[in-house]
C-alpha cells in the first residue's frame, strides 16, 4: 500500500523533471513542452508501454499530461479493436473525456466567480 | 559631423509641470512612488476592465499635470501620448475624455521620451503654448496582450521584467525661468542584433540604448562628466549590465552617474526578477524623482534615454527578432 | 558591433537558468501533485465503486477543481514560479491554462471572451494529443491487420 | 513557497501514507470445494505480496497485491492466475484482480462476517472488474 505513494511521487516527479529539462536546456516554451509530452504519451501507448507504467505508478502516471495522449490513443485502439479502422476516429474521446470536460466546466465556473488579479 | 536624428532646441522649451499616477502594487513596492501625485487602491482604478483603468490612470495624470499650472484641457493645444495596448486604445480613450487635439505616439517603452521631444518641437516651432506629453502602461492589460493570462502559471527566468502600472505626463511650455529646460535630444535608430527571447528584452534593447547614447554625446559634443545623471528607461538589471559593458568597451566611464529606472523601479524586491518594464516605467520615474530633483537643484544636467522593444506577440511567434529603439533627451536646470 | 559578437556577450552576462535547482523543484512539486492525486484516488477507491483504473477519471476532475481554486485565488502562478514544469506538466497545469484564460477573457463577454478563448493556450495540447493518437492508432490498426503485431 | 516547505509537506504525506496495515494471506471458503489448492497456488507465487481469496456458492474472488516492481506486469499476473484457477475449479466463476479495490472490498466483506451479503457483493465486485475492460 505504501509503495504506490512512493512510486507515484517519484514517477510523477521524474516526468516533470523531463519537462523542466526540455524547457531549461531545450529552450522550449511551456506549450511546446506539453505538446511534445502528449505526443510521447500517445506513442508509448502505441507500444503498450504506458499502461504498465500506470499499474506501477498510479497517479504518478495518470496525472502528468502524458497520460492524456495515452488515454486518447487507448480509446482509439480499443474502439479499433472492436470496429476496425473506423474505430480509430470514433473512439478517441471514450476514455479521456473527464479531463477536458472538467477543465471546461471548472473554467467556465471560474470565469463566473473570479476576476483576474495582477498581484505578485 | 553627422547630424542625423539630432535635435537642438534653441528656444529652450521647459517642462512646466508633471503628473504621475501609479498603481497599488507600485505604491507598496516602488521607491519612486513617494514622488507620485496619485495612486489607486484598485488595479483597475475602480473601473470595470483593465483597459478602462489604464485610460483612467493616463487621464488623471494629464489632469494633474495641467491643474498644477492652473490650466484646463481647453488651454492645451496638443496632447501627445501612447501606450502598449492594441492600437494604443487606452491613450485614445483618455484623449477622448480630455478633448485636446491629440497625436498618438508609439515607440513602445521609449514613448516617454519621444513624446517629450515632439512636444518640445511643437513648442520650438511656435505653434503651441502648452503641450501635454506622456505615456503609460498597466500591468494587467499589457501582460495579457504580450504574454499569458495573469493567473497562468509559467516560470519566469531571471531576465523577465514586470510591466509597471504607472502613467507619467509632462506639460511643455515656451521658456520661463525656474523650470527644467529641454535643451536637445537624439532620435534613435532601430537596432536589431538578432535576439529573439521576448522574456529578455533588456538584452535586446541595450545595444539600441548604447548606440543612441554614443550618437548623442558625439553629436552634441558632450562627455559623461557633463551630466549629473544618465538614466536609461527600462533595461532592467541584465540589460543595464549589458548596456554598461558596451559603453565600457567604447571607453566611456560607467563607474557613476548611470542609473536605470527599470532596474530600480521595484527596489530590492527579488520577486520582480530583472525589474520593471513598460512605457509607464520610464515616464513615471523621469517625471517624478528626476523632475523633482531637477527642480530642487540636486541635478543640473541629466540625460534620459528611454528604450523600447518594437515587437508584437505576432512578430515573435513568427520567429522574428526583436527590433529595438532608444530616444535620448537632455534636460538642464539653470 | 555585429550580431554574433553581441550575442556572445549577451550569453556571458545573462544568468543561466539554475538547472539543478529548477529540476529539484520540478521533481518535488510535480511529485507532490501526483501524490495528492494518489490520496484523492484512494478516497474514490475506498468510498465509491471505483477500481484503481476507473478512479483516474474522478481523480483528474478533482485535481482540476483544486487547480481552479488555486488559479482563481492567484496561488497557482506562485507555485509555478517555484515548480516550473512541476506545475505545468500535471493535469492541474492543463486546467490552469484553461481556467486562467477563461478568467482573463471574461471582460470580452461570456460567448466571445470566455467561450472563444478558453482553448487558446490548452488547445494545442488537445490538437497534438488527438492527432498523434490518430496516427499511432491508425498505424497500429494497419499493422495488426497485416498480422505484424497483435493487440 | 520555498523548497524546504515543499519537502516537509511531502515528507509528512509520505509518513501519513505509511499508516496502512498489511493484510497478508487470507482464505475464506463457505463451500465444500477444496479452497486449500487456491491458497497454495497464490502463496507459492513469489510475485504476490498479499492476497485475499473468497469462495462462496459458485464464485471465487481473488484480490491480489503484487510486489512493487512486479506491478508493471500485474495485469498479466492476474490473468495467468485466473487461468490456473479456472483449471483447478472449472465449475466456478472466477474473478482474479490485482486492483486494490478488489482486495479492499473482498477483505471488508470477509471482516463483516455476514454470509448473507456474500452473494450480492461478490457479484458487484466481479462486475466492477468487468466494467474496466
Amino acid at each position: 500500500m505504501l509503495s504506490i505513494y512512493i512510486t507515484s511521487f517519484i514517477v510523477g516527479g521524474l516526468i516533470c523533471v523531463i519537462g523542466q529539462l526540455m524547457m531549461d536546456v531545450g529552450k522550449l516554451t511551456p506549450a511546446h513542452t506539453l505538446c511534445t509530452l502528449v505526443v510521447v504519451g500517445s506513442i508509448m501507448d502505441g507500444f503498450g508501454l504506458y499502461e504498465p507504467l500506470i499499474d506501477f505508478a498510479g497517479t504518478g502516471a495518470t496525472i502528468p499530461i502524458t497520460s492524456f495522449g495515452n488515454a486518447l490513443t487507448h480509446g482509439a485502439l480499443a474502439e479499433a479493436e472492436k470496429h476496425g479502422i473506423i474505430g480509430v476516429l470514433t473512439g478517441m474521446f471514450e476514455v479521456t473525456s473527464s479531463g477536458i470536460s472538467a477543465a471546461i466546466i471548472f473554467g467556465f465556473i471560474a470565469s463566473l466567480i473570479f476576476k483576474s488579479k495582477g498581484t505578485i | 559631423m553627422n547630424k542625423r536624428g539630432l535635435l537642438t532646441f534653441a528656444s529652450k522649451p521647459v517642462i512646466a509641470s508633471t503628473g504621475v499616477t501609479v498603481g497599488p502594487l507600485e505604491m507598496k513596492k516602488s521607491p519612486f512612488s513617494k514622488y507620485a501625485d496619485k495612486n489607486y487602491d484598485d488595479e483597475r482604478c475602480g473601473l470595470k476592465t483593465n483597459e478602462q483603468g489604464h485610460a483612467k490612470m493616463m487621464e488623471d495624470a494629464c489632469m494633474i499635470a495641467m491643474s498644477k499650472l492652473d490650466k484646463t484641457p481647453a488651454d492645451a493645444e496638443f496632447v501627445l501620448m501612447g501606450d502598449l495596448v492594441n492600437e494604443m486604445t487606452p491613450s485614445n480613450f483618455a484623449a477622448s475624455t480630455i478633448g485636446v487635439p491629440y497625436i498618438g505616439m508609439f515607440s513602445a517603452c521609449a514613448t516617454s521620451v519621444s513624446s517629450l521631444l515632439m512636444a518640445a518641437l511643437l513648442t520650438e516651432s511656435g505653434m503651441a503654448e502648452l503641450v501635454v506629453a506622456g505615456s503609460s502602461s498597466q500591468h494587467n492589460s499589457i501582460e495579457r496582450q504580450f504574454r499569458y493570462p495573469l493567473q497562468y502559471g509559467s516560470q519566469k527566468g531571471a531576465t523577465a521584467q514586470w510591466t509597471a502600472s504607472a502613467a507619467g505626463v509632462a506639460t511643455i511650455i515656451p521658456y520661463i525661468e525656474g523650470a527644467p529646460i529641454i535643451t536637445c535630444g537624439t532620435i534613435g535608430i532601430v537596432t536589431d542584433l538578432g535576439l529573439t527571447d521576448p522574456l529578455n528584452m533588456g538584452a535586446a534593447m541595450a545595444p539600441a540604448a548604447a548606440d543612441t547614447f554614443k550618437r548623442h554625446l558625439e553629436g552634441h559634443g558632450s562627455t559623461v562628466e557633463d551630466y549629473d545623471l544618465i538614466m536609461t528607461g527600462d533595461l532592467g538589471k541584465i540589460g543595464f549590465e549589458l548596456f554598461k559593458t558596451l559603453l565600457d568597451r567604447w571607453e566611456f566611464d560607467v563607474s557613476s552617474t548611470f542609473r536605470d529606472a527599470g532596474a530600480e523601479y521595484y527596489g530590492k524586491h527579488p520577486e520582480f526578477l530583472a525589474g520593471a518594464s513598460g512605457s509607464g516605467c520610464s515616464a513615471s520615474a523621469y517625471f517624478s524623482e528626476v523632475y523633482d530633483k531637477l527642480l530642487s537643484g540636486v541635478y543640473k544636467r541629466v540625460l534620459l534615454i528611454a528604450t523600447g522593444s518594437l515587437m508584437s506577440p505576432l512578430s515573435y511567434q513568427q520567429g522574428e527578432t526583436i527590433p529595438c529603439i532608444a530616444h535620448a533627451v537632455e534636460i538642464q536646470m539653470k | 558591433m555585429d550580431e554574433k559578437k553581441y550575442q556572445q556577450l549577451e550569453q556571458q552576462i545573462t544568468p543561466k537558468p539554475k538547472y539543478v535547482k529548477n529540476c529539484v523543484a520540478a521533481f518535488l512539486v510535480g511529485g507532490l501533485i501526483c501524490l495528492i492525486g494518489q490520496f484523492v484516488a484512494l478516497f474514490y477507491i475506498s468510498f465509491f465503486d471505483f477500481t484503481e483504473r476507473t478512479a483516474s477519471n474522478p481523480t483528474v476532475a478533482t485535481m482540476i477543481f483544486i487547480s481552479m481554486l488555486l488559479t482563481g485565488f492567484g496561488y497557482y502562478k506562485k507555485i509555478a514560479q517555484v515548480g516550473g514544469a512541476g506545475s505545468a506538466v500535471p493535469i492541474t497545469g492543463f486546467g490552469n491554462a484553461m481556467i486562467s484564460t477563461a478568467i482573463e477573457h471574461k471582460s470580452e463577454g461570456y460567448v466571445l471572451g470566455v467561450g472563444g478563448n478558453m482553448f487558446k493556450l490548452a488547445g494545442s495540447v488537445i490538437v497534438y494529443g488527438v492527432f498523434s493518437a490518430f496516427v499511432v492508432a491508425l498505424i497500429k490498426t494497419i499493422l495488426v491487420g497485416l498480422g505484424v503485431v497483435s493487440w | 513557497m520555498t523548497i524546504r516547505k515543499i519537502l516537509l509537506l511531502g515528507f509528512i504525506l509520505v509518513l501519513l501514507a505509511g499508516c496502512s496495515t498489511s493484510i497478508g494471506f487470507k482464505t475464506v471458503n463457505t463451500t465444500d470445494v477444496d479452497g486449500q489448492r487456491a491458497e497454495t497456488l497464490v502463496k507459492e507465487d513469489k510475485r504476490i505480496k498479499n492476497a485475499v481469496i473468497l469462495i462462496h456458492d459458485d464464485r471465487l474472488i481473488a484480490g491480489l497485491r503484487v510486489n512493487t516492481f512486479e506491478r508493471f506486469k500485474k495485469r498479466k499476473i492476474a490473468k495467468e492466475l485466473s487461468k490456473e484457477l479456472e483449471k483447478l475449479y472449472p465449475e466456478m466463476k472466477i474473478t482474479v484482480s490485482a486492483d486494490s479495490k478488489v482486495l479492499l472490498e473482498t477483505n471488508k466483506l470477509i471482516d463483516e462476517k455476514n454470509e448473507k451479503n456474500y452473494a450480492k457483493k461478490m457479484k458487484k465486485i466481479s462486475s466492477l472488474v468487468k466494467e474496466e475492460t
